[in-house]
């Protein structure tokens, strides 16, 4: 196929960007708090909390947009947000 | 030199005119002719109302795509159609107008120009002798089509019988072949 | 399912162009789980469309098929003639957004259903056009400011369900993003069925329901607590309700005030300020009533 | 090979089956209604192994086309008028997803008042959306270039969609004897498409997503090289179906005694046969006249014309107007000629099917030799044909 040819695009990670760079507050992680319900990890709008082998999660980020929303969700109050230095 | 013959039919919607412009262009190709045309007047078609319909035949390629004005040959499916068309509209001199009635050409010739050739022949009488219907309506197109022959050299009886029967196969096909075969003994032609 | 057996594959990447706070993000997440890698996308014009990020690049993992805005449900038969050539089973799902699905692509839609295209339509619903800037749609409810209803729109939504049940779909399902086990079920079921399905995902809008970005999922489920929106199933002509809305429905618990939900987007801020709008915040509620009414009846 | 007489339409039917289209998607329109029911037929009979969708509307017709063609499946479908402006968004989308889709569209002009009858206003309107335009004048050209069609659009260079044009009843309704060609030779000149990108959940691409200005100039520029490639490609590939079946209609443009002539008739579609007509008979009075009938509207065949002597009047038939404009084929003509000494000369004729016969190309072309035509000229007078032009 030649090179441009029609829109044909390819899957990649930060696709538009580094995303993490939107950010104005971040969300900070307290793993001892953690539950591992994973509900932060289902309800990140951007599929940046990563979940690990024993369930344990942790917040990617070179993509996370700061939203908010794990913070807000979190049954167990393990993440906040703190504004980016 | 060159041969081309300009036919128009004349029907009303349902007694099959564009399926006889159809089979009489087959049979002119099977008769020997280069090229042939056929098609329906050009716009919606309503069940009982006079329709038209148009073929070419030639010794050549047809490359005409306009529309017929002055037809050699005019055929007349129904002769009521004689009170509301006028059917020999550009007519050429010297052509031929073959009508489905039951009269004689001598009692059709006295209404028309004596510049044109009559033919006649009682179409509707072989569709009913040969319960050729559909709907209760007798069609004629078949028999018809065997009264051609008589009236141009370009198409030869054997292939109008030879394309009815590829048409219509089985019984029905028989009796529509045996009633274009009798309709092209009975065709009578003014001199 | 436990969300510790979701699958952990990401079809949906990170580093979309989506608004931070995106509830279709959350709803292309846990729908992709279900749904696997062997699925093919047709989106129309929609926010989805742009969330893909820009050529060269793609934020998703599956085959995507972008497409003009009424044309979705068309391409999709289409789509799954051409695989039924190849002997593919690979699902074929359509995400769109309410304006292509309640207004400009509704007849390709039904032709679609008619036909029985075995495919599945996700309308993920935010309840405008975000996509063009937060304009009125035929899901946009009654009172919402929107770009096109300045004063707040005079109309209710038109029932999208009720329109795919006139089709006899088998499998009609409404979900919300602040549910994701009852989501990522409903489309799980949604894909073992063959034939039309259709799934509509209340999908809160930071910017046009105009709430606090991290408040995504406690505005959808909060949709759910008021009984603006319910969840329910559609299977064979009988509506089930599920989860919370079943609840509601039984009377078992009360639904919270509809005024929580209004009084927490800025859309409905006119209601309230610069003086309280009792008429319409009454119509409003009655609409609601009027809805549970309906659905303790058995119907929509 | 095996001769049938039949109209434009059921033979259009027949290029799909003989073409081994794989999924058909079709919207009835008069009058391309008689494609959609033989198709539909073919396919009950079995003798069409094909999947028809029986889509709602002709915006979905090509949308539900365009998605079968993505998923490398050979398709076809049929319009006409309305059904092809209501297509309008999506031939757009077809063209610039590289997919070679092959429609046949009967040309019949548009509405207000109803008027279902042949001239080219319908695909004009669509010139810009990237697709080839071909035109016929016979039903057997109908067959062969369906067949030659997709050969072309489906070429690794071109990989753009191609519209069949004919002209509704003149073509569409009208027997003509066509010679179908075996279907080994069909296949071996028309091998199983290989396309170039497609939906597969084993190769995860997104296609049409948002695109920023630098790369979209380029894919259009892609566009607009491939048009040009064609040119050549529809010149060979009608020879080698003529090695294969005899049959020849001239590639992008059919010459007709135009060799040696003075003035030049320049048509599409059936106008374009019935003028060889007309040159008889002129040739008859020993007016040398000719005909260029173009074939292919896009890609316009600007080098075929430029080799007419300068000293060649044009004589233009167009059956389509550009409105506040001109003859839309006047307009390619002299566009084409652009820096040459040819007079050109042109007529709108033909609209909302009024009939064009050879006598009216007759008193054309005369007007113009006897220095009586105007620039732009439009056909005159009541009924159908023989009707006055200046």
């Amino acid at each position: 196929m030649r090179e441009i040819f029609t829109t044909i695009s390819r899957p990649v990670k930060g696709a538009t960007e580094k995303t993490g760079q939107w950010r104005t507050f971040k969300p900070l992680l307290d793993k001892k708090k953690c539950t591992r319900c994973l509900r932060c990890w289902i309800l990140c709008p951007d599929g940046a909390i990563q979940r690990n082998e024993d369930e344990s999660v942790e917040i990617n980020l070179e993509y996370c947009k700061g939203c908010g929303i794990c913070a807000n969700e979190c049954p167990v109050k393990a993440i906040r947000m703190v504004r980016e230095e | 030199m060159a041969f081309l013959l300009e036919i128009r039919l004349h029907g009303r919607g349902g007694q099959g005119a564009v399926t006889a412009a159809n089979l009489l262009a087959v049979a002119a190709l099977r008769s020997g002719n280069k090229d042939a045309q056929a098609s329906p007047f050009f716009g919606a078609e309503r069940r009982g109302a006079p329709v038209k319909a148009f073929a070419r035949i030639s010794s050549e390629e047809i490359n005409l795509r306009s529309q017929i004005y002055n037809p050699d040959l005019v055929i007349v499916l129904d002769q009521h159609l004689l009170d509301l068309v006028d059917v020999t509209e550009g007519l050429k001199k010297g052509g031929t107008l073959l009508i489905n009635t039951k009269k004689r050409p001598a009692e059709i010739v006295s209404y028309f120009p004596n510049t044109i050739r009559v033919a006649t022949v009682d179409a509707t009488g072989l569709a009913l002798k040969y319960e050729i219907k559909v709907g209760g309506i007798p069609v004629v197109n078949t028999a018809i089509l065997g009264a051609i022959p008589k009236v141009t050299s370009a198409i030869k009886i054997e292939k109008i019988i030879e394309v009815i029967k590829g048409r219509f196969p089985g019984e029905s096909g028989d009796k529509n072949a045996k009633a274009a075969r009798d309709a092209f003994g009975m065709t009578e032609v003014s001199p | 399912m436990p969300l510790r057996d979701l699958s952990k594959e990401e079809l949906y990447l990170p580093g979309s162009a989506a608004c931070a706070g995106c509830g279709d993000g959350i709803a292309l997440r846990i729908a992709l789980k279900a749904l696997g890698k062997d699925t093919i996308f047709t989106v129309p014009a929609c926010c989805t469309s742009v969330i893909e990020s820009s050529y060269p690049n793609t934020s998703f993992g599956i085959p995507v098929m972008n497409i003009a805005f009424a044309a979705s449900a068309a391409c999709a038969s289409g789509i799954r003639a051409g695989l039924r050539r190849q002997g593919k089973e690979t699902q074929v799902v359509v995400w769109a957004g309410d304006g292509a699905t309640y207004d400009i692509g509704v007849a390709s839609l039904s032709g679609a259903w008619e036909r029985e295209t075995d495919f599945l339509y996700i309308c993920y619903n935010n309840q405008m056009y975000s996509n063009t800037g937060i304009q009125r749609s035929g899901a946009t409810p009654f009172g919402a400011w929107t770009t096109t209803t300045w004063k707040g729109k005079e109309e209710s939504e038109k029932d999208m369900i009720a329109i795919a049940m006139a089709h006899h779909l088998p499998y009609i399902a409404t979900a919300t993003i602040g549910y994701p086990e009852d989501l990522h079920r409903k489309v799980q079921k949604a894909k073992s069925i063959p034939g039309p399905k259709y799934i509509e995902i209340l999908s809160p809008c930071p910017p046009g329901w105009r709430y606090d970005m991290s408040k995504t999922v406690e505005m959808s489920k909060l949709s759910i607590a008021t009984g603006v929106w319910a969840l329910l199933e559609v299977e064979e002509g009988n509506i089930t309700f599920n989860g919370r809305s079943k609840a509601i429905l039984e009377g078992k618990i009360k639904p919270k005030p509809v005024e929580d939900w209004l009084s927490g987007q800025g859309r409905f801020a006119h209601l309230f300020k610069p003086k309280r709008d009792e008429e319409r915040i009454k119509k409003f509620e009655e609409i609601i009533d009027q809805k549970w009414q309906r659905h303790r009846e058995g119907k929509l | 090979m095996k001769l049938i007489m039949d109209t434009a339409n059921h033979i259009a039917g027949e290029a799909a089956k003989a073409a081994r289209a794989e999924v058909v998607a079709a919207y009835p329109i008069t009058p391309q209604t008689t494609v959609v029911e033989y198709i539909q037929k073919l396919i009950s009979n079995g003798e069409f192994d094909a999947d028809f969708i029986c889509v709602e509307s002709e915006h979905s017709a090509m949308a539900a086309t365009i998605g079968a063609s993505a998923t490398g499946v050979r398709t076809f479908t049929a319009t006409s008028s309305h059904g092809l402006l209501y297509m309008h968004e999506m031939l757009h989308w077809a063209a610039l997803a590289r997919l070679p889709i092959v429609m046949v569209n009967i040309n019949r002009t548009i509405g207000p008042g109803w008027n279902i009858w042949a001239d080219h206003q319908d695909s004009m309107a669509q010139r810009d959306t990237g697709w080839l335009q071909f035109h016929c004048g016979s039903n057997q050209e109908v067959f062969d270039t369906v067949i030659q069609s997709y050969k072309i659009a489906e070429a690794e260079e071109i990989q753009l969609p191609i519209m069949v044009n004919f002209d509704a009843f003149i073509l569409s309704h009208t027997s003509m004897p066509v010679s179908i060609p075996d279907q080994p030779v069909i296949d071996k000149f028309l091998p199983k498409r290989k396309p170039v990108w497609k939906l597969d959940s084993s190769d995860p691409l997104t296609h049409g997503n948002i695109i920023p200005p630098d790369p979209y100039l380029e894919i259009r520029k892609s566009m607009q090289e491939s048009q040009d490639k064609a040119r050549d490609l529809i010149r060979t590939t009608a020879e080698e179906w003529k090695k294969l079946t005899g049959f020849w209609h001239g590639g992008t443009v059919e010459e007709y005694r135009a060799e040696d002539a003075d003035l030049v008739v320049l048509a599409m579609g059936t106008l374009g046969s019935e003028a060889k007509v007309a040159v008889d008979r002129l040739r008859k009075e020993r007016i040398k006249a000719g005909v260029f009938r173009i074939r292919s509207f896009r890609p316009f065949p600007i080098d075929e014309i430029k080799k007419l002597s300068e000293e060649t009047k044009l004589v233009v038939v167009d059956k389509a107007l550009s409105f506040g404009g001109e003859g839309v084929l006047y307009s390619e003509v002299k566009s084409a000629l652009y820096g040459r000494k040819n007079e050109i000369f042109g007529w709108i004729a033909g609209l909302g099917g009024k009939d064009v016969s050879w006598q009216d190309l007759v008193q054309m072309v005369k007007a113009v030799k006897d220095g009586k035509a105007k620039p732009v000229n439009w056909q005159k007078g009541g009924k159908g044909a023989i009707t006055g032009f200046i």
